[in-house]
């Protein structure tokens, strides 16, 4: 057995052991131990170092308030980083270091820092490190320099580069009640409300129900408190309306009573179960939410209380009695309330000395006195303790009569020998998810304590929460809560029989013993009851500056212990109630939150894949995949041995040689169905459709309201009332929602469907000379000549058998068709038309030959429209109908978007022969060493095979009225200089005759 | 009063930090002032500052309705950068860029600011040509700008997942060096005593609750303190904008109150020395000095005053830092706020003259607010002062909207959800 | 935040897109009114307190809503189709409640 | 004709999967209907498309949002106001309805190609799910034979429960292999098979 186990109590399992490491160091624990009580029942008494002095330090608390013992636990390569060992369950395997140490944690360099402790002061930083105002180091550059350094000291454990195997998922619920926390209250509230047969889900952070019961020695209906949470466990777990989550912290309540909640689902495991996830997030939607919280024992503030060995009275309680450790053989108490009391007591049952309670009040209630006199402690009232010794672990400490009322220290300081000291500074309800949820917390002078806001949203709190510490009132509110969240009528009910010691639950207002010595307020971050003092001084007395300018509260902790002692300081030096100080609100997380457990299913999945039908066969033929939003689409179909630009180039000329097929899927589709779908289609179209006839398809033109250009494509009319608009892949779900909203919200009285059937189609343009051939020998139950399939006509036939309309437009400039068919066969038509194209040097190609035939045309894509440009700098005024009035014309005049000095859109040729670059600029004279006087700039570019030039799609100011000027490109960032031809965007056979065939 | 420096610190540190003094005096509003800014967050606080420094103006008060910097300057994720696509955006942040560059020393206070860089990584070629037209912009108005491969942004940031099987590959980046981040609070602190020593009344807790007016214009203001007369009202309350000019009787204006949330990780030793943003969502991340992963994506999207966000955004956030850094989900997100932001119609801020005689207006600030807070400081203490724009804020006026002349970095028309 | 589809049932805010400002009225198409169509575009209530906005049920029935929300509290007091002749389909969904 | 290809082909694998400790607890499947059909009624209409759809397919639709029925062979439920997603596991649905939907009833959008049909059952269906939707899966929320249109991010989902146990899934095609991946690896905590 380890030094400091006991040999009986507790919840853990002595018959199995556990082997784990601790910075290298082998050591066992048992069944049901954190690292935190396993490491104190083998003697260890340091287990991390403060942030800024690197002092040493053990443990402050048995909880997820635990500011000192921060370890990173290793899974292999992946790290996690400070984790407090009081929340890690141990399993066999573990291994944990210490963090902020060099080169270890029992000899740490960093301590140095102890030494200029008052130059250390609070925002120290912010009044040196500038520098000099000239020189090398004048700017920003000294202080960057300083930084470096600064950097490497500060910070706790560190993160990993290597991805974490584990899995996370979410997990969405919905309940009735949602309880939080599982001692005697929300045990209570939670068996309430499911015997009314409500839907109730019980979380609690810990991986055992209970809570308090599970320490307090306390007899429950003549029953331990233990075993009475053993049975109550039990009954709900019986009940299939009730979800018990254990290891699960709820650390954000939301709007609407939404809540989120963290369940460690396998960490304290060896090894998950397959396909089990480490971290499971609840995001749960409750009806209404029982908060049985409890409450956070506070410290004392007092020279050396942050001393290995000084600890929360509670919590020394809780590694005896739930734990079976004693955190000490000698031990004092410090209290200013009752509570620590019964701590003392149950440390002395357990077999320590309990050698003083200094109670900082005159005098204590009998029962306490009765209760010293038990515990067989030399009771010290009107007493504090005013220094603590010892290295990395107590040795002893200083006592010295106390006069609470002026706060003065008289007498001697008397020394006594202990190894372990525990303090009690009263209670602060755990509110946290009250005032997340919305309000402002209520200071209670009697309890000296915040107490819940008012109610903001569904919930009812209980017990300790509510500032009701004794386990009896804990019991009655959890059942009154029950009831009042299943919204049932709150009824009396028979006592339960509670035998528990007396305990008066109001402290005596003592925060800080003022005496000579670093008196920690924040231990995780070094804040001291100076340093609250200097924030005053110097004005930041605001509790948000308070924080900020100390960082008191700002550490991993959240300030659980710290709050209330350092407003309490600013309070007394301000002259000036503590509530008039204020509250920080508090956010969420309640304690801090995986990451991983957040992006949850989506870690490592970003983002779905989304396939063509013909998807697999591109990658089956050679394609190489270019991912554009969530699609995925054919690049280039290069051969062995090709660049991109050469493989690009070969689809694009033999394409114009002979024909190539593209898989055009992507572009979006949308049914516009109804007697006023023509009408419709009018006004959001700059353009007429009304006039097109049923077979015909219309390339449209769309504005924002705001009048500029919005998204293009053409849109096929299959019946009277019956359309197909097609829409750029890239907007596709943008030009959905225009269109739903303006017949949802603008015209409701329009009788127009429009339905997503961008997935219902395989799309397969095949264009070039040989285009109409190819079809020709493949298509079957029409015609595909000039005058059965003329210009943007339609007609409908079948390939190999499957049903396919067939659009004739051209993207690519060449006679060209689109094909399409039902999904599911457009791999089956793609196919066929390839093998009927293969006699005629068909070729397939990808987004690089498309953008480099469409370059050549000058039609506009994306790059284009790209949010800022109106439908006269895209040359497409020609669409802009005067007839009637669309979304966008009313707009679409104003000063700004008619300006002379608006970027239009032309046409680049590089006049030295060599390859343009996206993003270049356009200048009229180079300045190489200072590029300015940008007059646009190249929005896709491409070397064209059918110029044998290198070629651009610009956005110049003037525009057109530089046609056949020179300027040149600028691109400093890739030192791409050269002299450009200006011309129009219409490279390639600008009348049209080749796909007007 | 004392100025800081090593020695000072030492000398006090001696004398046991008793001698400190405030950053700034808690003084009573007076009756009347020559100028009163209303807003005591770091835009309000640098006209002040400005308004006495440049201008010699210096019966100048500072109205805050809670305490100094409780705005945004207070709740962001620190980022500075000048790094915009069209000029009128790309020269004010520029000119934003230099005040930062000598800040600490202008204000004897230690700002932090640190140019370690800041990284957009692209992950398509389109994407990277976007970037390199915002580089080339930026290095034609004589901006530092560069692009990046991914072999040299895996030197710069080794735990960004660079591979090739990522759902977005990383194939570039544009980098500016210039930029960095800096201590939020501190630039609030650090204008506040600056423009307090200059004379600056800064009035805390001092809430406006209405405009005295004659006829159309504004003579002062009423307030939870008494009223306060003035020559020239300044409104700095970026968040509130909506709220303050409803006040003056002006019911809508182009602009929304969105909540931005943001989010720090529990301290880490180094692990990331720069700012860096991802592509295919919204997501950008730094690292503080003290340790904590500092970052933020999207607005949640809908209209708020309420400081506080929902889980779709926190979930989004998460989602994506992973994407790019997977070994960060062991790492614990330790807090999260929200921040109130004034969107406006297309992404760009309002520094201007008016509306109403006698009124100055200073809003719109999208979620780019704390790297302005220089140069929107100095251009409207420029504007209060004479009574006209200067060039830098010229193109920042309120009835640009109307006349079609946006300044839409993002393309997104009048979406404010979208900027 | 969940807002209460009247279709749909309440459901997550991450399935709804928002629209914006409800009290912008959009003038009538042919209308030469710039000041109304300036208005309509660009200008927004955005008040401090309830707030009638419109969203979209955009990742359930695809339906516009028009909330009232206050901004301060996200307190949804109602919701309701934008088109008043879902009514009836509301009013189904009201009934079926056990 | 050609058969209809797949879009989970590469990524469906018949057989067991995950862990099985417990038994398999869910069972996954393409259902391929050989129709999928949108159904929307004007305002005012619903009530004759309702009983046009009842000429149909022979299915009563219970009043009220999201209701529907199935009978194992043909199914409909209502997933936005006025309109209604109808599957058959014949094709030739479309053509059916375009007989006796009137330009003046409604409208008929064929999306037999658009959307990939996954049925997912067994005791941990609702368990899985809940990984991926928010919405209420319990029984009594979400009764047999009804419809919720529903995302998981980008994902868009019509879910029809057509069994205590057992729920239908309509998903883009374009979606259908990412989801179904997702799928199939949140399964694997409980055990399933593919058939």
């Amino acid at each position: 057995m380890s030094p400091r186990r006991t040999d009986t109590g507790g919840h853990v399992d002595r018959l199995k052991t556990i082997r784990f490491t601790f910075d290298g160091v082998a050591y066992t624990g048992h069944g049901g131990d954190t690292l935190a009580s396993a490491l104190l029942a083998n003697g260890v008494t340091l287990f991390g170092r403060s942030f800024k002095y690197h002092r040493p330090r053990g443990l402050l608390s048995a909880g997820v308030e635990e500011p000192n013992a921060l370890v990173t636990v290793l899974k292999g390569e992946v790290r996690e980083p400070n984790i407090p060992a009081t929340m890690v369950e141990i399993h066999d395997g573990l291994i944990a270091v210490s963090q902020n140490r060099f080169p270890s944690l029992t000899w740490d360099i960093h301590a140095v820092n102890q030494l200029g402790g008052k130059l250390l002061s609070a925002g120290f930083y912010y009044k040196t490190f500038m520098g000099p105002v000239v020189g090398p180091l004048k700017g920003t550059r000294f202080w960057m320099f300083c930084e470096h350094f600064i950097r490497r000291a500060a910070g706790l454990g560190s993160a990993g580069s290597a991805k974490d195997p584990a899995r996370y998922e979410r997990m969405n619920a919905f309940c009735d009640v949602l309880v939080v926390g599982s001692g005697p209250a929300g045990l209570m509230a939670a068996k309430t409300a499911a015997d009314q047969g409500a839907r109730v889900i019980l979380a609690d952070l810990e991986p055992r129900f209970g809570g308090s019961a599970n320490w307090s020695g306390e007899t429950i209906d003549d029953a331990s408190a233990a075993d009475w949470v053993r049975r109550t466990v039990a009954q709900l777990e019986a009940r299939d309306n009730v979800r018990l989550l254990p290891r699960t912290t709820v650390w954000g309540y939301y709007d609407n009573n939404t809540l989120a909640a963290l369940e460690r689902v396998s960490d304290h495991k060896a090894q998950p179960a397959k396909g089990e996830p480490r971290h499971r997030y609840w995001a749960i939607r409750a009806g209404s939410v029982v908060l049985a919280t409890g409450a956070f024992e506070r410290p004392l503030v007092f020279p050396g209380n942050d001393r290995p060995g000084v600890m929360l009275a509670h919590a020394a309680e809780r590694y005896a009695n739930e734990f079976g450790v004693l955190p000490g053989q000698r031990v004092v108490v410090f209290t200013n309330n009752d509570s620590a009391y019964r701590s003392a007591l149950a440390l002395k049952q357990a077999g320590a000395a309990i050698v003083a309670i200094v109670d900082v009040r005159p005098q204590p209630s009998a029962e306490m006195s009765a209760l010293a006199g038990e515990a067989e402690a030399e009771l010290l009232s009107g007493h504090a303790v005013v220094a603590t010794e010892g290295g990395k672990a107590l040795s002893g400490l200083k006592v010295q009569r106390f006069d609470m009322v002026a706060g003065a220290l008289s007498g001697d300081a008397r020394s006594v020998h202990a190894d372990c000291l525990l303090m009690s500074g009263g209670w602060s309800p755990t509110i946290h998810l009250a005032s997340q949820a919305g309000a402002k917390a209520e200071w209670n002078e009697a309890l000296q304590a915040f107490l819940p806001p008012k109610r903001t949203q569904k919930w009812v709190g209980a017990g300790a929460f509510n500032g009701h510490f004794m386990t009896l009132e804990a019991i009655l509110d959890g059942r009154n809560a029950g009831l009042t969240a299943v919204g049932a009528t709150v009824a009396p009910m028979a006592y339960p029989h509670i035998e528990s010691l007396p305990c008066d639950p109001r402290p005596a207002p003592v925060f800080e013993i003022k005496a000579k010595g670093k008196s920690f307020v924040d231990f995780q971050h070094d804040v001291t009851a100076e340093d609250v003092r200097l924030a005053h001084r110097e004005g930041f007395v605001s509790v948000e500056h308070l924080k900020r300018y100390t960082t008191l509260g700002m550490a991993t902790d959240q300030g659980k212990s710290s709050n209330v002692p350092g407003l309490a300081i600013m309070a007394e030096a301000l002259g000036k109630p503590i509530p008039e100080v204020g509250t920080t609100r508090f956010r969420p997380p309640f304690a801090p939150v995986s990451i991983g457990s957040l992006a949850a299913e989506r870690f490592g999945d970003l983002k779905p894949e989304r396939l063509t039908p013909m998807h697999d066969w591109h990658v089956d033929n050679g394609a190489t995949m270019y991912s554009a939003g969530l699609w995925y689409r054919p690049m280039i179909y290069g051969l062995s041995g090709e660049t991109v630009e050469q493989a690009y180039v070969r689809e694009a000329k033999a394409t114009r040689e002979n024909a190539g097929i593209v898989d055009v899927s992507t572009l979006g589709k949308i049914a516009v169905q109804g007697p006023d779908a023509a009408a419709f289609l009018d006004r959001v179209y700059t353009n007429m459709f009304s006039t097109l006839a049923v077979g015909k398809a219309r390339y449209g033109l769309m504005l924002r309201e705001d009048g500029f250009a919005f998204d293009d494509g053409t849109t096929w009319r299959l019946g009277d009332q019956d359309f197909l608009m097609t829409t750029t892949t890239a907007n596709a779900g943008k030009v959905m929602q225009h269109l739903e909203y303006f017949l949802d919200v603008i015209w409701p009285e329009l009788k127009a469907h429009v339905t997503s059937v961008t997935d219902e189609w395989a799309g397969a343009a095949i264009g070039g000379p040989k285009a109409r051939q190819i079809l020709a020998a493949c298509v079957t139950g029409t015609d595909v000549d000039n005058a059965t399939l003329p210009f943007m006509g339609i007609v409908h036939g079948e390939i190999s058998g499957v049903p396919v309309m067939i659009c004739r437009l051209s993207f690519s400039g060449e006679m060209a068709f689109e094909v399409y068919s039902g999904a599911g066969h457009g791999t089956h038509v793609w196919e066929a038309l390839v093998e009927a194209g293969r006699p005629f040097g068909l070729v397939t190609y990808g987004l690089e030959a498309l953008g480099t035939m469409r370059i050549e045309k000058g039609h506009v894509t994306g790059a284009e429209i790209d949010g800022r440009t109106t439908a006269r700098d895209l040359h497409l005024d020609w669409m802009l109908s005067k007839k009637k009035p669309f979304i966008g014309s009313a707009m679409m005049d104003r000063e700004g978007l008619v300006a002379s000095e608006r970027l239009e859109l032309v046409g680049l040729i590089a006049l030295d022969n060599r390859p343009l670059n996206g993003g270049a600029h356009i200048v009229e004279e180079v300045d190489e060493a200072n590029p300015h006087g940008s007059i646009g700039h190249i929005t896709a570019c491409c070397y064209s095979p059918a110029l044998g030039k290198h070629i651009a799609l610009a956005l110049v100011k003037g525009g057109k009225a530089r046609h056949g000027t020179r300027a040149h490109v600028s691109d400093p960032l890739r030192n791409r200089f050269g002299p450009v031809e200006i011309v129009s965007n219409h490279f390639y056979d600008p009348e049209g005759t080749r796909m007007h065939g | 009063m004392a100025e800081y420096s090593a020695l000072s610190l030492l000398a006090n540190a001696l004398k046991g930090n008793k001698d400190w003094k405030p950053a700034w005096r808690k003084p009573d509003p007076k009756a009347s002032y020559d100028v009163v800014i209303i807003g005591g967050g770091g835009h309000g606080l640098a006209t002040a500052y400005y308004l006495a420094k440049d201008h010699g103006i210096t019966n100048v008060a500072v109205l805050e309705k809670g305490w100094l910097g409780s705005g945004n300057v207070g709740r962001n994720t620190t980022a500075v950068r000048s790094n915009y696509l069209l000029p009128a955006n790309t020269r004010f942040y520029e000119h934003s860029m230099k005040l930062w560059e000598n800040l600490s020393h202008e204000l004897n206070y230690n700002v932090m600011f640190s140019q370690r860089g800041c990284l957009n990584l692209a992950h398509t070629p389109a994407q990277f040509d976007d970037y390199a037209r915002r580089g080339n912009a930026m290095r034609h108005l004589g901006v530092d700008a560069e692009l990046m491969t991914p072999v040299e942004i895996k030197r710069l940031i080794p735990a960004l997942d660079i591979s090739n099987d990522a759902r977005f590959p990383v194939v570039g980046g544009l980098m500016q060096r210039r930029a960095g981040t800096a201590r939020h609070d501190a630039v609030a602190w650090g204008y506040a005593r600056g423009a307090d020593r200059r004379g600056v009344d800064i009035i805390e807790n001092c809430e406006v609750t209405g405009f005295l007016r004659d006829g159309d214009r504004v003579t002062g203001v009423t307030t939870s303190r008494g009223d306060i007369r003035a020559k020239k009202v300044a409104v700095a309350v970026a968040g509130s904008t909506g709220r303050v000019m409803q006040l003056a009787g002006i019911e809508t204006m182009p602009i929304e109150s969105h909540v931005l949330q943001a989010f720090v990780t529990e301290s880490l030793k180094p692990f990331i020395d720069t700012v860096v943003t991802f592509g295919m969502g919204h997501f950008y991340m730094s690292q503080s000095d003290k340790g904590g992963l500092v970052y933020g994506g999207d607005i949640d999207g809908y209209n708020s005053y309420a400081q506080r966000g929902n889980l779709p955004i926190v979930d989004e956030v998460m989602s994506e830092m992973l994407a790019l850094f997977p070994g960060l989900a062991r790492v614990r997100m330790l807090r999260s706020w929200g921040g109130v932001c004034d969107m406006s119609m297309d992404g760009s801020p309002i520094i201007t003259m008016g509306p109403l005689p006698g009124m100055y207006l200073n809003c719109g600030w999208c979620y780019g607010g704390f790297k302005a807070t220089p140069a929107s400081g100095w251009c409207f203490a420029w504007t209060i002062a004479k009574d006209q724009p200067h060039d830098f804020n010229a193109p920042f006026t309120l009835d640009r909207f109307h006349r079609g002349l946006v300044i839409d970095d993002k393309g997104q028309g009048a979406n404010p959800r979208l900027h | 935040m969940l807002i209460t589809c009247p279709y749909c049932g309440p459901r997550d805010v991450i399935e709804f897109t928002y629209q914006g400002d409800g009290n912008r009225e959009r003038p009538d198409p042919a209308s030469q009114n710039f000041e109304a169509w300036n208005a309509y575009v660009y200008d927004r209530l955005n008040p401090a307190g309830d707030h009638n906005e419109i969203w979209q049920h955009s990742g359930g029935c695809r339906v516009h809503l028009r909330v009232v929300r206050n901004t301060l509290t996200h307190e949804i007091s109602n919701v309701a189709f934008v088109r008043g002749d879902h009514s009836s389909a509301a009013r189904r969904k009201a009934e079926d409640k056990p | 004709m050609a058969e209809r290809q797949s879009p989970l082909e590469p990524e469906f694998h018949v057989g067991s999967h995950g862990n099985f400790e417990h038994g398999v607890e869910i069972l996954l499947t393409e259902t391929r209907p050989g129709s999928i059909v949108q159904l929307a009624a004007w305002p005012g209409e619903e009530k004759t498309l309702m009983a046009a759809i009842r000429a149909v397919t022979g299915l009563a639709l219970p009043d009220g949002a999201g209701g529907g029925s199935s009978d194992g062979v043909k199914s409909v439920f209502g997933f936005a106001p006025g309109k209604f997603t109808v599957t058959d596991e014949a094709e030739g649905l479309a053509s059916a309805f375009a007989k006796v939907v009137a330009p003046a009833m409604g409208t008929v959008t064929d999306l037999s190609h658009g959307r990939t049909a996954i049925r997912i059952a067994g005791p941990k269906a609702e368990w899985v799910l809940s990984k991926f939707f928010a919405i209420d899966f319990a029984l009594p929320a979400f009764p047999v034979g009804a419809g919720r249109s529903t995302t998981h991010h980008d994902v868009f989902a019509q879910i029809q429960r057509t069994g205590t146990d057992q729920f239908d899934i309509y998903v883009f095609r374009s979606f259908a292999r990412s989801f179904w991946k997702a799928l199939c690896h949140a399964s694997e905590e409980v055990g399933y098979e593919v058939q």
